[in-house]
C-alpha cells in the first residue's frame, strides 16, 4: 500500500461508513466522490443544498439539463422518490437536524472541532455558499482531507489559524492517513494506515492523538 | 429504506407517557382520526401513553379525535390557538374543573413556532400579540421603529399526520384544506406518523408535486377510506 | 331609514370600500357577510388562514367537501385560480403585509387604533385564533360592528377595558350608526347616519368623535 | 384582475436607481436571462437604473445575466453567498478594484432572512456563523444552553423570477431545481416581476401544484423559449 491515501481512497474509506437508510449531503468537490464508492446494497439519499432530495448520478455528456443541477451546478439526475423544494425548506432539512451526515473539506481541523473551510484569509474573494449552515445541519459533521497541507504542514491543529466555518462541530475526519472520531474534543484515533507507526502519525499531527486500545488497520483497495 | 408499517398498532406502539404529540388538522379538515382512535384505544387498554401535552389548532369537538383523547383522560395539557368549537365539551369541562392545561398560542405564531422547530430557528420575532396579555413575560425588541415579541421554536416527540399520497420513501401530498398544519408538524417532531389514503409506488408523486419530502416522515400506515371528523359529527348529530 | 343598520347593512356598507383586484381577509362570522355584497365587476381575492386563497361561496347543502373549509370551519368551494398552502405559508400573507385588507369584529375599538375582540375575561375558555396575526397582517384594518354593546354600553372608547387583540392595528371602523377613519388616534368621521345628529352620535360614543368637513350621509339600501 | 404584461420593458420601466432587487435563480437554474437583460438594454440606453443592490446566491458568470448588469455598471453591492463561479471576472475585477460592496451571506441564512422578509419576521436565531468572522457585530443569545446568531429580514423593492406557468392572477410553477431562492424572493420583494415559460389559463394549474400564489406576484411576462444560462455560457465558451 502507498504511503498515503488517494482522494478517492479516502472517498472510498468515508463511503463505508454511510447508514443505510441515511439521508447525506456530499460538498462540492471532493466530497462529491463518496457517492461513487457508496456500498451495494445500502440505500442513501443525497440531499443539495439547492432544493433536491434524492438525486442519482450524472446524466450523460450532452444529455444535461441545466435547471437541474446540485450545488455545485454540476448536472444531476433524479431517483425516483426524488423531491424538489425551495431553499428555505432545503435549508430547514438542514439547520433542524433532518440530514444524517453532511460531509466537507477542511483546510484545519481543531481538536475541539472547529472547522476551518471556507477563507485562506484576506486578499482573494470571500465565498461561504452553504457550509457555515451544513456544519450546525447534520446528526454527524465528516471531514474528508489530505492529513496535510500541499506545503507540508499539519491540518489537525490544537486550534485553527484561519478564519472559522464553525465552532465544535467536526465528528469525524478522513485523512490520507488515519480516521479519527472527534471525542471530549480531542482527536480520537480509529484508524491508521498499517504501515505507519503512531509516532510517524503523530509527527504530521499537531494536535496530540488519543489512542483508546489500539487502533485499527486503515485498509483501502486500490482504485 | 421502507417506511411503510403494515399496522396501526405497530406505528404508534412506542408512544409513552408525557410525551409531546403534535397532530395535524384544523377542526376536521386533516384530522388523522384513526391514528388518534388507535392511541386512544391502546391508552384504554393499557393505561399508556398517559399524560401527554397535544398541539394542534384546537382542542378537539364531540366525542371524537382529539375530544376522544381528552374524554380518555390521556391528555395532560393543550397547545393550540382555538380550543372551542361547536360541541368543545371534552375540553371545557375539564378545563374549567382545572384537570387540563392550556398554553394558549395565536394561530400565525403557533404556524411559525412550528415552522421554526423544524428548521432549526430557536427563536423569532414577530408583531402578534405585542402590547397584549399573551405577550406577558416574553422577550420584546424593537425593529425599524416598530415593536415585536420574541418566540420561540416547538417541537415534538411525534407528529400523527394525515396524507393523501404517500410511497415507502415517506414522500406525501394531502387533500384540499387538509394540508394546514401538517406539513410544519411532520418537519417539527422527532418521529412523524403518516396515515394516508394510498401509498403508491416510489416515483408515483412528481417530484414538484410533493409537499412533504420523505426526510421528514418515518412512518406511514394506509388508510384507504379514512373517517372525517366533521363528517362523522354530523352524522353523530343527525 | 331605520334608527341603526342591521348587521346585513353594515357588511353592505363594508362592501362598498373592497378595493378592485385586492386580497382579502373576512374574520370569523359577522366579518364573512361582506362577501355577499361585494359590488359587480370588482375581483376580490379571499384569504382564509387554514390555507385557501381565492375560495368562493359555500357549496349547496349536502354536497360539503369537509376537507374544503375555511377558517369559521364552514364548507367553501373554491375559484378559478385558487390556490391552497400550509399554514406557515397562509400566516406569512398575513404577518408578511400581503394582504390588503383584513375585517374584523370587535368587543371594543379606541381612538389609538386598539382592537379588543378575543376574550371577555377570565372565566371562559379563553380562544384567540388568528386575530392577533390578523391585525398585524394587512395593510388596512377594518372592524364591523354594533355602534354599542347589548347593554348599550359604548364600544368607541378612549381606551380599551377588556384584554386587547391589538395595539393602533385598526384602520376604519363600520358600525350600526357611522363610519369613522381612525387618523392620528382618532376617530374621524366619514359619514353617519342622515337620521342622527352629531350629539346624537357622541352620545353613545365614549371617544371624542372628531369632524373634518361635513361627514356624509351613511346610505344602505334595504336588505 | 390581469398581471400579463405584454412586453419586457414595460414590465420593467419603474425600477429605479439606488433600488434593491432580488433576482432568481442558482448559478443559471431559474435565472431570469430576459429580464436581466431587459434590465442591462434599458440601463445602457438610459442609465437608469443604475447604483443597484442585487441579491443572489452567486454574482454572476461569464458575460450573461447578473454579469450583464455588472459589466454594464449598474450593480453597487452584491448580496450574496458564493461569488466564484467558472469564470466569475466580472465580479471579482471589480471586487478586487474596490468598486463594487459585498454583504457575503452563509446560503441558509440568506435564504431564511428572505424568507423572514415575506412572512413579516424582522429578525430570528440561527446557529450559522456562531463562532466566526461572518457573526461580529451581530447579536448573539443562548437557547437551550446552545449560541445562535441574531439574523435580520432581508426584502427588496423588487424580484426578478422565472417561472415554469403562470396564470393571469399570477399563481406560479417553476421547473425541476430552478425553483431554489424565487418562492421566497417573490414574496420578499414589494414589486415581483416574473418570466414564465407559458402563461396558462386561470385554473390551468392544479391549486394543489402552484408554488408561488399569486398574492405574492405583480407581473408576469410570458418568454416561451427562454435562454438557459449555463447553456449559454457552454455555448459561448465552446
Amino acid at each position: 500500500m502507498a504511503s498515503k491515501l488517494t482522494n478517492a481512497q479516502i472517498a472510498w474509506r468515508a463511503a463505508q461508513d454511510l447508514p443505510d437508510g441515511s439521508y447525506v449531503n456530499l460538498g462540492i468537490g471532493f466530497p462529491e466522490m463518496i457517492a461513487k464508492f457508496k456500498p451495494e446494497g445500502r440505500e442513501v439519499i443525497y440531499h443539495t443544498e439547492n432544493g433536491v432530495l434524492d438525486f442519482g448520478e450524472a446524466p450523460p455528456v450532452g444529455e444535461e439539463d441545466w435547471d437541474l443541477i446540485n450545488a455545485g451546478k454540476k448536472a444531476i439526475t433524479l431517483n425516483a422518490g426524488a423531491a424538489f423544494f425551495h431553499h428555505a425548506d432545503s435549508f430547514a432539512m438542514v439547520r433542524g437536524g433532518h440530514l444524517d451526515v453532511a460531509v466537507l473539506g477542511a483546510y484545519q481541523i481543531a481538536e475541539t472541532g472547529d472547522l476551518a473551510n471556507w477563507s485562506t484569509g484576506p486578499g482573494s474573494v470571500p465565498a461561504v455558499g452553504g457550509a457555515m449552515d451544513l456544519v450546525h445541519g447534520a446528526k454527524q459533521i465528516w471531514v474528508v482531507t489530505d492529513h496535510v497541507t500541499k506545503k507540508g504542514q499539519p491540518k489537525l491543529l490544537k486550534s485553527c489559524t484561519l478564519p472559522l466555518t464553525g465552532v465544535g462541530c467536526v465528528t469525524t475526519v478522513y485523512t490520507s492517513l488515519a480516521v479519527f472520531d472527534i471525542l471530549d474534543k480531542r482527536f480520537v484515533l480509529r484508524e491508521k494506515l498499517p504501515s505507519m507507526s503512531l509516532d510517524e502519525l503523530q509527527a504530521v499531527t499537531e494536535a496530540e492523538i488519543v489512542v483508546n486500545g489500539k487502533p485499527r488497520d486503515l485498509n483501502v483497495p486500490e482504485l | 429504506m421502507d417506511k411503510i408499517y403494515p399496522g396501526m398498532a405497530d406505528a404508534i406502539s412506542d408512544i409513552e407517557d408525557g410525551m409531546t404529540v403534535m397532530i395535524g388538522g384544523f377542526g376536521g379538515s386533516g384530522a388523522p382520526i384513526e391514528l388518534i382512535h388507535a392511541l386512544v384505544d391502546r391508552y384504554k387498554t393499557t393505561g399508556t401513553p398517559g399524560g401527554l401535552t397535544v398541539v394542534n389548532n384546537n382542542a378537539g369537538n364531540g366525542g371524537i379525535g382529539i375530544a376522544a383523547m381528552i374524554n380518555a383522560g390521556m391528555v395532560a395539557k393543550m397547545i393550540c390557538s382555538f380550543p372551542r368549537s361547536s360541541d368543545p365539551r371534552a375540553f371545557t369541562d375539564r378545563y374549567l374543573a382545572g384537570e387540563i392545561g392550556l398554553e394558549l398560542v395565536p394561530q400565525g405564531t403557533l404556524a411559525e413556532r412550528i415552522r421554526a422547530g423544524g428548521a432549526g430557528i430557536p427563536a423569532f420575532y414577530t408583531p402578534a400579540t405585542f402590547g397584549t396579555q399573551l405577550a406577558e413575560g416574553k422577550p420584546v425588541a424593537e425593529f425599524d421603529g416598530k415593536s415585536y415579541v420574541q418566540e420561540r421554536w416547538l417541537k415534538a416527540d411525534v407528529a400523527l399526520i394525515k396524507a393523501e399520497l404517500a410511497d415507502r420513501k415517506g414522500n406525501l401530498t394531502y387533500r384540499k384544506a387538509a394540508r394546514n398544519f401538517s406539513p410544519l408538524m411532520a418537519a417539527a417532531a422527532k418521529v412523524t406518523i403518516v396515515q394516508a389514503r394510498q401509498v403508491v409506488a416510489t416515483g408515483g408523486i412528481d417530484p414538484e408535486h410533493i409537499i412533504t419530502p420523505g426526510i421528514f416522515v418515518n412512518r406511514v400506515v394506509e388508510v384507504t377510506d379514512p373517517q372525517q371528523e366533521e363528517a362523522l359529527l354530523r352524522a353523530e348529530a343527525s
